[in-house]
This record gives C-alpha cells, structure tokens and sequence, in this order.
C-alpha cells in the first residue's frame, strides 16, 4: 500500500522536491525525472538531504534524463537506483498509487 | 525622442537546466541570429543555467534534440563571452572540469585557440549585469 | 494493468509530453493496457495539427497521432481547456463560429468527465506536467 | 484485467498560488465536474496552495476573474474535506484567521452550518495523502 | 521614452500576458511609445484567433487585437517560435501545406531579428514570463 | 545607472527571488509582481531576508497583484512601497536597464 513519488524540477529551482521528502512514508518511494536528476548530484547542496531519507523511501533516478544532462552513474549520491522507462512502468506498477509532485 | 546609441550591449541571462524546458534551446536560437546585428553579445550562466554548459550530454534515451554543440560553434559568431558563475557551480556539485570546453580563435593573436568561459563569483556577476544596456532573461 | 496517463503541459516548452510519451510506449511494450491519454491544461496544445517543428527535431504531435493508431489509443483533449487556448475541432468550430479547426488525427475533445472517468477504471493515473 | 472498485477516493493536491498561474482555477473546474461522480473527494492545501484560500482577494485591478468564491460553493457538491497543513499556513506568514470560512450543511445533524477545512500538520497530509486511490496534482 | 515588451508565456495559463497587458496599456496612458510587442516561446499562443474563453472572463487575444488597433501597434509573433507550436498565418499555411491558418487580427509573424531590433531601438526592454 | 528588477515567482516555491536579491546593486530596486508579491508577506520565513536587502535597494510591491491574492498594504513587511502599473512604467524609465527574473 505504499506510495510512487515522482518529481521533475531542480530542486534548486522549486520547492517540489523538498515537499515531496517531508510528505513521504516508509517504504515508499521517489523517482526523479527531467530536471529533477539534478537534484542527485553528488557533493551538491541537496545532496545530503535527499540521501538522509534512503532509510524510508527508495530513491530512484530515470537514466535517460541523467545522461540527457551530462551525468553518469557514479555522479549521484550513493544508494540511488536506476530505471529506464520500462523500469518507470514497474515502479508505477508495483506502487498502490502515484503522487507528481508538480 | 531619446537618441539611440549605434551600439548596444546584449547579456543573455541563462538560470534553467537544459531539456526539462525550451528555454535553453530557444535562448541559443536568438543568440544565433542576434550574433548578425554587431552589437556587444554577451553570456551569463547561473543558477541551473550551468547546466546547459555540461560535457557529454546524452539525449537518446529522452527523445530529444542534443543542442549542446551549438554552444562550441559561438565563437565563431564572435559570441566568446561566456559567465559562468562559481556559486552556482559549487551548490549544484560541479566545477569547471564538468563543463565543455569552449574556446575561439583570437584573429588579433595569430589565431590561437582562447577559453570562452570566464569564471566569476556571484559579486563579479552582479557587475557584469549591471555593465550591459539590454537584458534578455531565459 | 490498466493505465491513464495526464498530460498537463503543451509539446516542446515542458518536456512533459516528451516524458509521458515515452512512458506510454513503455506502458505497451511491458503489455500494459492504456485507458486514456487526457490532455489537460496546456496540454491540449499536443493536439493541434498546425505544428511544423524543425526537420532535425521530434514531432511530438506525429508521434502521438501514430501511436494512437497503431495501438487503438483514447486521446481526448479537456474541452474547457481547449477553448481557453485555441484548440478546436470540426463541431467545436462550427459551434463557436469560428472559421477553421485545428484539430490532429488521433485526438478527440471532450468534457473533464472523461479525466475523472480515467481516474476510476485505470488501476494507475500518472500525470506529466510542469 | 483488475477489477474496478465501485467508489474510489480522489485527492486533489494544490500546492500553487492563484493568479501567477492557472492550475488552481482549472483544479476547481475539474472538483465541480468530478463531484457527479459519485466518489469520494477530499482537497489538499499544502505550499503555496494555502494562498487559494486567502480571504478578501480583489482581482479588479488585474483585470482575471475572481474565482475564489466557488470554494465556498463546493460544501453543496458534497466537497466537504479540505485539508489545510498547518507548516505551510506558518512558513508564509499565514494563520487560518487569514483564509476565508469554508462551511457546508450536515443534513444528519439537523443542516447545523459545518467548517470544511480541517487544519493538519505535515505527517498528518502524508498520511491523508496515503488514504487516497486518485491522487489529481495542481 | 521608447519601450519595448517581450511576451514569453500564453494567455491563462500564466499571467506574464495579462501582467504585460496591464503595463502596455499603462505604457501608452503615460504618453510613452510602445515600439513593438514581442512574443516569444509559449508567447506565440496569444496570437490565435481560434481561443474562446468562457464568457466571465477577459479574452486575452481581443484584448491585444484591439489595443494593437486602436494605437497602431506593431505585436509580433516569432516564426520559429510559432511554428513549433502551431500558429500559422495564411503565408506560412500555404508555405507549409497546411489547410488552414490561425493568426489573430492585428498580430503579424516575423523573425527573431525583430527581437533583436527592438531592444536596440527601445530605450528599455521589459520582459514578462514564467 | 541603476538596475529595476523584477520577480514574479513566490520564494516558497522558486530560488528567483533569492538569487535576484544575491546580485542587486547599491541603488537598484526590486519590484515583486504576480506571485511574487506573497514573498513581502509579513512573518514570513522570506520576510527578514528581503527586509535585510532594504539597505542595499528598495523594494516595490505591484498593489493589484497585492490585492488579488487577498493581501493588504499592512501584510507586508516594512519600507516596501506600492506601485500600479503606472507606477511600474515610471520606475522602469527611472532605471537604466529591467532585469526579469524569470
């Protein structure tokens, strides 16, 4: 019964990604599309924020869009897992419902 | 009437990540033909606009049009005045070595190949705002 | 698995019609079932056949169109939507007095009922906007 | 295929200012059109959401239709829960005193006058969040 | 004092065009120039004669059409701009072998040159977006 | 010589005005506009950050934007001052050049 998370903004542009964090529950989880890869960079400002949440919810990086913007696996926090899009569709699928944090 | 000066000085202010939106993408469609009208162009990157600057961008997975390389061929539209602001780099995890190279080939100087980017802090940006006459934000 | 998919921004300005596209074709390729494509807010701009996008770049409204087609596809554009934004069809056009339509092969306009409608017979409804 | 249940909860999360941008006057048109649908509804305020409820708003010097009285009307859709988080009220400056009365009829209670919204705070909207099947984002 | 004003988002779904309605009619009340509006990305969807907003509300494209007329303004659309997102007048249509067209009175569609040439020409330019 | 800047997005939701006020000059102003405004709400956790820049440029408030979003002129923090639309055209040609923070 738990719950997919989406977000597509830098979280150095919007707030989205920061409210998603502090509404999500255990055991669900938060995939970062489009812009909001960014916000997985390692060593950045956000970094040490979006990591202190692996231990409720499993984050997760949509590889297409890391690597539409120069990034590569080992650039993002420790712990984040990828999906293409297929792997989207099972997380979607695997999840009792689906929040876009717009 | 106010008097128009014969020549102007354009900064385009860049502050959004590459591909999430068009505003990358369509700021670099007005620099491209701004770059005709011989007024003083000028670049600022900051905030997420750093972003359009990373090397090795990848956009097959997404679909999308990679117009990443256009930003290597500015300088041959005598666009050679890139801002890249530090701050911004830091907060985001970055530095320079993340960044393409763009340079361009300085006539006065027996054509070498010069750095395009020119790295400020936040204080040296607000001054290179504050010295141009016409801002176009993207 | 049945899925309704919500797209809230127009092509090319937001990459949401980019993402919930490649979504929907992931959703087919796992077998998935898709119950609707509801286009709202600027999302209803996907809709329009006036597009001419550079010959270098995707056309998003093409590839909505042909995967409509090949796959049976439900792309209905918010009506209310449409109307605030210019996006009309042959009977919309008639109706409001307007000289022509714009409307693109595949898509269909109709009331927010059919969003809400998505709601309940998809197991999930995931939304793409800005 | 799955089987459908025959009610199923639909939140609404509104989490942006009126005015600057149209999703929350089209997240009402979609509550008005989904309360014929016979589910169950509840609407969430949360970030910048919380200023669509701001009482005394006047719109006649921007010249955009005043739509914030049809809050007030959803209590006879059957639109009766809206929840509002309490940290976003406070990061902004805002008390509920601020935010115009939202009532409905209870008809098993004799039609006594009812307050819709309901304050919550931050684990309190996760948790309503987590109770709903439909999640619609503005 | 010349001004120029650059319109980069459609009408409602932001406010950039409303905000920067207000101001060009402020413009003129002050007995400035205006030397041309510029309407860029999302902006080009203000030049649509097909929008029908609901009768209640302000219909934005009317609003620039008749300010347009009524003081000989010169609002411009962008083509490239334009033709990702479908606006078309009756040139392009035919240029691009599309049925029909959907410009709106009083908008015309040019290049971004003219972007260019009004923050040269303008004593100030003034930008209203997302 | 000084710059106008304007910011119409909401602090609580986007960096803009944030960044804006980190690269204003002595001598500029900062004039908040649509959704914008509601970062001059007093009390608020932006309040004291843009109360801090009053030294360095005035802040303006576009009253109809204000007023739309169910405000009053004493909501908002102290010294920010109130234009119309006329008032905004005035301090546009005030200035010397009108950045948008976007």
């Amino acid at each position: 019964m738990s719950t997919l998370h989406t977000v597509n903004k830098s979280p150095f542009e919007r707030s989205s990604l920061a409210s998603c964090l502090a509404h999500v529950a255990q055991g669900d989880a938060v995939l970062l599309i489009e812009d909001g890869v960014t916000g997985a960079r390692r060593g950045s400002s956000f970094a040490e924020a979006l990591h202190a949440k692996s231990p409720v919810c499993a984050i997760y990086i949509l590889a297409p869009d890391l690597a539409a913007r120069g990034m590569k696996a080992e650039d993002v926090i420790e712990g984040a897992k990828f999906v293409d899009y297929g792997g989207f569709v099972d997380l979607v699928a695997e999840k009792t419902r689906v929040v876009a944090w717009l | 009437m106010s008097e128009q000066p014969s020549k102007k000085k354009f900064l385009y202010i860049n502050r959004k990540a590459p591909y999430g939106t068009i505003y990358a993408l369509e700021s670099l469609e007005v620099v491209l033909i701004g770059a005709a009208f011989e007024q003083e162009v000028s670049l600022a990157f900051l905030d997420d606009g750093v972003f359009q600057l990373m090397e090795g961008q990848d956009t097959t997975g997404v679909g999308m049009k990679n117009f990443s390389k256009t930003y290597r061929a500015l300088g041959d539209y005598e666009v050679r005045k890139f801002y890249v602001e530090k701050e911004s780099l830091a907060e985001r995890g970055l530095s320079v070595e993340n960044l393409m190279p763009v340079t361009y080939e300085d006539e006065d100087d027996d054509y070498a190949e010069k750095p395009s980017i020119i790295l400020v802090d936040r204080a040296e940006m607000a001054k290179v705002i504050a010295a141009n006459d016409v801002i176009l934000s993207f | 698995m049945r899925f309704g998919i919500v797209v809230n921004e127009g092509p090319y300005t937001h990459q949401a019609s980019d993402s919930a596209y490649q979504f929907a074709k992931a959703v087919l390729a796992r077998g998935h079932e898709i119950f609707r494509v509801f286009f709202y807010h600027d999302g209803v701009n996907n809709g329009t056949r006036y597009t001419v996008p550079p010959q270098d770049d995707r056309n998003l409204q093409k590839l909505w169109s042909e995967l409509a087609e090949t796959h049976k596809l439900d792309l209905v554009v918010c009506i209310a939507a449409a109307q605030r934004r210019g996006i009309l069809d042959a009977n919309e056009a008639k109706r409001q007095g307007k000289d022509g339509d714009n409307i693109a092969p595949g898509f269909r306009i109709s009331g927010l009922g059919q969003l809400i409608e998505a709601g309940i017979q998809s197991d999930r409804l995931v939304t793409f906007g800005d």
